[in-house]
């Protein structure tokens, strides 16, 4: 079965952004997931917030392993590349197109058993490179394509549709992000698009890797009471602590809130984020106070979201290496080979 | 009775003392004198203090293969002083050093030794630990250059080309042969009945190790992205490649025309070359057997979505750790078919670095013409040690082969692009790189997918793509590099087939056999899926010696299963210990079938 | 023209709406007739939404293979609806939920439509969306139950059986299914000449799939140890071992007799159990083609270090993801050679869940005894759908065959133990476990190694270990499972092979065959590396028929390495789109190459 | 070639331990690493540990992946199983083996590479395990047998032997461990045999994963200026904060310090450790103020050692899995196999 092109009805009614594009050609073809589950929320999220910064989805490739999650590609950006890969493996690949070609917005989309189990040592070495792309982990507990066992983003106690009650340390996919020296690190909730949404426009403008954990229930699996992934619970629980506010480099920035509760951010192509903030205490641009402050918030089983870091000064893989402007891919081949002269002199060295 | 340009020495040192530059010298400096040279380095893997010794062999004929004869040993490590000993050929020389008394084992009687105080020279030549370990070797390149007659005017000159702005060093090193040589001269009767003597055979030549060609291969080939994960014997490879680059890849402000990412693993390292090569780079990753194992997964997702990919293996000796830094052809039939499922790769066998060179410019061109993953197998043996092979040639007019890539303009153009459709009837689908035309966009997936790239779990859809991806293979076997054919000195029915490193080993068995009447035609494959002249070459003798440097005879095996000949008429002959094949494994092997026969 | 207890239905319904549990009752229903039934369960790689189908083979003579021939459709699923009413056979039988219009698709005229208004009856006799979903799949299970005079009264007793505990949900299910019944027996003039009569086949039988039995199977070879990372269609291997550890294995106060280590990959899963067999237990992995590829590494180091470790290959369509819930045999060739180097594994192949619970068993006893990994191949078809097999029987004098271990007490008396040598000459060393005794320390390494357990780098004590383990792998010829063999009808120089869950297919295709006057004799391979046997039914033959569900003829190729017969009498015959083969395909294949002879 | 067994000289004046054996009891084969390797250093150390503790040596199993690093099992404890695997896997296979046999001392050598680079993902979950284990990190910065390149730990702007700067943020086994839940962290340096030794013993007495990260300079490929792994670099700015006295169960405990800089923590085997601390804020049961300070002192350009972190109330794998006492290796086969009777009785399950 080929998959089943949605109807490509444009209502003229839909607004368009500045290329002259409807969300509508920021989609992709008919989810096949569970009915409510949460990476759709995060699909249309990820569609709204590519149609906004008015990105042209071909300039865009969108890569991910294996799982519910990284089937969610397909879901969006018809336009775009795809790369729908192996389990646990999405960094790599992620890694060595950007180092081929920088010039093109990549995003990464995981779950947590593709990035926190299998695929922990790339997710982490990714984050190491600070490869310039979005990279959303899909964090719903367990591992749903497999039927609902649980990942290492488990908590500790939750239980399992079979019942069984976990008993290891969940592992934190934006604690560790901030402990690999993450430029950007982000947690949100499906749900919460109103808050999704900028947080992953700001994710796109930075320069470097964006991690953003999203909160994202499996209906089917782990949606049910002692689940700490589930909707009910992250409703209760979310606490809001930074609301990002992307403005693109265009418009100037109109400074409606009280000082002290706002902080802006230059990005690298000239644009501001705008953290709007709650706590007063939080400097989402201090790792360690950041780190601390999510900790402190889980000891009273408070799930932090909101932009939790970012970096002003992220040098990312490119920079790091020193590669040209020009994307290696278009580089010409008389510009690679030195040819047979030099050729013939440099064997001088090999006699 | 004296044997000139014809002959072998060893030198037995205890690893990190430092003799590999004193072991280049000689190595270079007969070279220089036109006479032909190879080296074999037979080092431990560990980084100080184990034994480890070098293998120079000059061959006026110009064989290059390991010989097993010694004719005189350099024995300077006591912890392998004793086997060293016993491997001087019958008649053959020992040098020691006479700074301490010979150790009380028996001398043999059919040696003779040649005793040089090294130790008691350095000591009171120079100061310092580090000079005087560094110089005994040195010093030991001059008796050799007085035993063997090794001009001093190259080795000075070759010392000038190296210590050219530090002329302290130079000094010193030019002592320490000085020394060297004045002793031999003075004390030993120099020079011994095996020695140089000037020649013009080296002249189109250079000296090279097969990863530093095969770094260069890649600059050439136009590779801008390499990734790896360092492993024993593999890594110079990378090394050569970044060298290289560094060279000739960096603007006037230093900016970098190439990525080299040092990913965590092997697992990473695929990935990022499959990741880079789907964005349209020219990408490569060099390894060895435990990073072949371990890229097994994202090969097939390669093999299966069509994404190019060229992964070096420098085989060494396993399964497993085995010996790292010992050589071997284990890996043919892993990475022939390497991962689950249904797959068979394209594989490149060099035989020597200047092949290693070539066939890395192949592996690209075949690699994204194919659309598919690609293995170059050389081996520790090639990729580690000195060849002396002809100068490597460039013709100015070679342009990349990047195979069925749509560009932007053709996209325009195109009604709708499907990636797995067989336009042209040859297996091969057209390709588009990200970020080049809306149009082009498709999704990649190693799930079921159909020939309009759709996901599908419709058997009849499946089965549609995964015939014409075997079809394309099939095709590139008329593609790699056609065999090497040599005919046999008088008409037989007997054949010789071989791969990679043991060419060396055979072409001078068959020079020997020949002399002792007995005739082989020759062939030695050079890429995989083999064409057909393979299988002809196989029906068209009675009894082919199938040659190779593994336990289970892979070559033997891919041969079987490829062509379909009753296996009966490939009779084995292996060696396998670690060391690089000898004519001696070649020919030993063959007249012990042949008697069999007889 | 009525076919009693011979014919096969098919439910088409989308994946997710529960319809698993309807299709269990009516298999059972008919097996508690004692009229042989079997099951393929068709689902997509999602969890819900996507097309799912049931296919139900009633066969009084026992066939157990997939049939391709489908009597009757419950085309259920709007998706696929067209696909669906074009597979019924001439002359049969679609069941339509008549609440709607039937689609505008022309209907087939050679196709009786049985129109049963499902969800018009759930929706006015249950209340709530989960109940009416559900109770629309039991509502069919009525119908059925008429038209193909299911014994209702089973069903009853089944239903108590069930649900006794909630009498809400019996009786919710027992209304639905009177619904259907009521519905068909008015309005569709029920039974249809296809229908069902008790028969007394199945009292010695049970309904079970494959990974249950083998999950059952590694409790009662002792295992303790199971590390697994979870891999469509392997899960419920480990989910069935933990079921009846959780039964069987816990002491009055809850403590367990066994450990499950849920890895983070294949990678630490293989680890882990080669990790625990080390250290003296009985440990295993489940997985599937992309957890054997990333095994590779960790295999080469059990082959060579010589640990046991047993492995499941429940086998799916690859390469790369391929089709997840789909079968294949893909990976035979794989799991004979995996890992770089020479290497060679014990591999075990079951042919039906019977087969999977005694081959477990046998698994371990062989990993112990020659100290090497060991790989049960099985499939998706055999481990996930339900079979028909003669009920399991245990010998409980069956004792463990722990291999060559010393005890404490062994150890003691010996005098020094060295963990590599050939003390027997059978190829076997003697082991030592961790913890047990002083003089049993030894250091287990993948590095090069010598018979007496030391590291080595020297190519005749390296090779000699390696020769030995190549002898010991080729005694285990004669000690993995004899072949299955059935002579011919009548005498005859043709031959068919097949391996796994080919057999019901053949055996069926065989039957078929002997009608139209065409003999075969018949293999099935049990075991690799192959016994003498297999060689020897191969010469006896002119053509031997091999018969396998990959692209590349994988049995094939081990069948021309191992046998070293000529290819060109081995003709391939394949079937490999992801469905179970049929007597179809073989037959068709069969008859295709007779033709040409002919 | 063999190894080459030490000659056993049993001098008489050798002190005997509790079970009348000595220090050479403890020794290995004769190393094979490099003269002043920082490695041969942890070997002496490892080898004073086990001494002291009288533990005996074939109830000790010792693991490793590859590198020199991994070599050094083969040095100590000739009478312990040893096992030199392969790269990046200990982890599991120590997972596997203790969860078969867990009456038995396991060990874990592993490099930087060996650990944070390929065994980034299973030193991660070893941890999450809390396998209990020693695990010892003879950290060098550099991927020594493959003649030193940079691993994951390699300081930024750390240069290489070949001159290299090193651009990527370095990895910190510490806070990683801690990020992940460890149960038992600590750092020292090979250099400090006093503080090194009672750390290895208290990490053998802890119930549960014990990492221990010990500086062990490379002198032949990171042992120069720029290096900061390197004898000197670490000896200039290695902070002691926390340092280690253990105490087997029998003796008690003499208080002989000043109050308030003295903590004691019981171990599950009723011995204790004894903490003396430098930094009076210092609290090495707290997780949180342990990364904090770690950090803290990083931005410092030092490098913290001693005990770092210990949770008093470890859960170690068996616990969470519910094992019996009894090792699995040492159930009789009767106990496990529920026979022919039980077998007929299921199968009325699949009817
Ligand atoms: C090498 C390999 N091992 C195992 C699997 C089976 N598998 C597919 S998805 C998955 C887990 C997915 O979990 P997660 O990444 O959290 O995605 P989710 O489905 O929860 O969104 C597993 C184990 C696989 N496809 N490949
Ligand atoms: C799969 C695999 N890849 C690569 C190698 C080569 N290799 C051996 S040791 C090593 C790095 C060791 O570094 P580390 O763990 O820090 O140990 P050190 O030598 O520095 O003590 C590498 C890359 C290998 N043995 N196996
Ligand atoms: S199983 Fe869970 S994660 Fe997967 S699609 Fe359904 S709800 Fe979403
Ligand atoms: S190379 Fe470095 S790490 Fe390896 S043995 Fe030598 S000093 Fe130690
Ligand atoms: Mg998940
Ligand atoms: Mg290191």
């Amino acid at each position: 079965m080929t998959y089943i092109a949605k109807p490509k009805v444009h209502a003229p009614t839909l607004t368009k952004n500045e290329i002259g594009l409807t969300r509508r050609d920021y989609e992709g073809t008919v989810s096949t997931l569970c009915a409510g589950c949460g990476h759709d929320s995060i699909t249309a999220a990820i569609i709204q917030a590519f149609w906004e910064l008015s990105i042209p989805p071909y300039k865009v490739a969108k890569l991910s392993g294996i799982g519910c999650s990284s089937k969610t590609p397909t879901y969006f950006l018809r336009e775009a590349h795809g790369f729908n890969s192996v389990h646990g493996r999405m960094p790599a690949l992620m890694s060595g197109a950007n180092a081929a070609n920088g010039d093109i917005t990549y995003i990464g989309v995981s779950g947590d058993g593709d990035s926190l189990s299998i695929g922990f040592g790339q997710f982490g070495h990714a984050i190491r490179r600070n490869v310039n792309a979005l990279y959303v982990l899909e964090n719903n507990g367990v591992y749903g394509l497999t039927k609902g066992q649980f990942s290492a983003a488990a908590d500790k106690g939750s239980t399992s549709k079979k019942g069984e009650a976990n008993t290891m340390e969940p592992i934190d996919g934006c604690l560790m992000a901030l402990t690999l020296g993450a430029t950007f690190v982000a947690r949100s909730f499906s749900g919460d698009k109103a808050q999704l949404v900028p947080i992953l426009k700001a994710g796109l403008a930075h320069k470097g890797l964006a991690f953003v954990d999203v909160i994202s229930p499996c209906v089917t699996f782990n949606d049910h009471e002692g689940s700490t992934k589930s909707y009910a619970y992250t409703r209760e629980h979310n606490v809001e602590i930074v609301h990002a506010d992307f403005v693109p480099p265009a418009e100037e920035i109109t400074a409606d809130y009280a000082s002290g509760t706002l902080q802006n951010v230059m990005m690298h192509d000239g644009s501001w984020v705008r953290l709007r903030k709650f706590a007063q205490e939080y400097d989402a641009t201090n790792r360690d106070t950041a780190y601390a402050y999510i900790r402190a918030r889980q000891r009273e089983g408070e799930v932090l979201t909101g932009l939790l870091y970012i970096s002003p000064d992220s040098q990312d893989m490119h920079t790091q290496m020193g590669t040209v402007e020009t994307p290696l891919v278009q580089l010409p081949y008389e510009s690679l080979c030195p040819g047979n002269a030099e050729l013939q002199k440099l064997q001088a060295k090999f006699r | 009775m004296t044997r000139i340009n014809d002959f072998a020495f060893k030198i037995a040192t205890p690893n990190g003392t430092g003799s590999s530059s004193a072991n280049g010298l000689l190595m270079q400096a007969i070279f220089r004198m036109g006479v032909p040279v190879t080296g074999k380095n037979v080092f431990p893997s560990n980084i100080q203090g184990l034994p480890t010794w070098y293998e120079i062999r000059v061959s006026k004929d110009g064989y290059t293969a390991r010989t097993q004869q010694f004719d005189l040993m350099l024995a300077l490590n006591a912890q392998t002083y004793q086997k060293d000993v016993a491997e001087v050929r019958t008649n053959g020389w020992l040098l020691y050093d006479s700074t301490w008394p010979l150790e009380g084992s028996v001398a043999r009687a059919d040696v003779t030794y040649l005793g040089v105080p090294l130790s008691e020279m350095v000591n009171g030549a120079f100061k310092g630990v580090r000079e005087r370990i560094l110089m005994k070797n040195i010093a030991y390149v001059g008796a050799l250059a007085a035993l063997l007659e090794i001009d001093t005017d190259v080795i000075r000159t070759l010392l000038k080309e190296k210590f050219g702005r530090k002329p302290a060093l130079m000094d010193s090193n030019q002592k320490a042969v000085d020394l060297g040589y004045e002793y031999a001269k003075t004390h030993l009767g120099a020079p011994l009945p095996i020695h140089l003597a000037p020649l013009d055979l080296t002249k189109d030549a250079i000296l090279i190790d097969g990863n530093t060609s095969s770094g260069l291969g890649c600059v050439y080939a136009g590779a801008t992205v390499g990734a790896w994960y360092p492993i024993t014997p593999s890594t110079s490879l990378m090394e050569g490649f970044k060298g290289f680059c560094d060279k000739f890849r960096k603007t006037e402000d230093g900016k970098k025309k190439f990525a080299i990412l040092q990913a965590e693993d092997e697992l990473a390292a695929i990935g990022m070359v499959i990741g880079a090569s789907w964005a349209g780079a020219r990408a490569f990753t060099p390894t060895s057997g435990p990073g072949i194992s371990l890229m097994g997964e994202f090969v097939g997702l390669a093999y299966y979505a069509e994404i190019p990919a060229v992964i070096f293996d420098v085989q060494r000796t396993g399964p497993s750790t085995g010996m790292p830094t010992r050589t071997q052809q284990g890996d043919l039939m892993l990475c022939a078919y390497a991962s689950h499922g249904d797959t068979r790769h394209i594989c490149l066998y060099p035989s020597d670095p200047r092949e290693a060179f070539e066939f890395a410019v192949t592996a690209f061109d075949l690699a994204e013409r194919f659309q598919t993953p690609v293995f170059v197998l050389s081996d520790l043996d090639i990729g580690m040690n000195d060849w002396m092979v002809p100068k490597l040639e460039w013709d100015d007019s070679y342009r990349p082969d990047r195979g069925k890539v749509l560009s932007a303009a053709e996209l325009e153009q195109a009604k709708q692009f499907y990636r797995y459709l067989d336009v042209d009837g040859d297996g091969i689908p057209y390709r588009t790189l990200p970020g080049v035309h809306p149009k082009g966009a498709f999704f990649t997936r190693g799930s079921g997918h159909n020939k309009l790239g759709g996901y599908t779990e419709d058997d009849v859809e499946y089965a549609d793509v995964m015939e014409r991806i075997s079809r394309k293979t099939q095709n590139a076997a008329q593609a790699v590099p056609a065999p090497f054919v040599r005919k046999g000195s008088k008409a037989t029915t007997l054949g010789l087939l071989t791969v990679g490193g043991c060419h060396g080993a055979c072409m001078e068995a068959l020079d020997l056999l020949a002399k002792d009447g007995i005739a082989l035609d020759y062939m030695r494959v050079r890429g995989f899926p083999f064409g057909d002249e393979v299988k002809k070459f196989l029906d068209a003798h009675e009894t082919v010696f199938v040659v190779e440097q593994n336990r289970d005879g892979q070559l033997r095996s891919l041969l079987t299963l490829e062509t379909g000949v009753p296996p009966a008429k490939l009779s084995s002959v292996r060696y396998w210990g670690g060391f690089p094949m000898s004519a001696q494994h070649v020919i030993a092997g063959v007249k012990a079938k042949i008697e069999v026969a007889a």
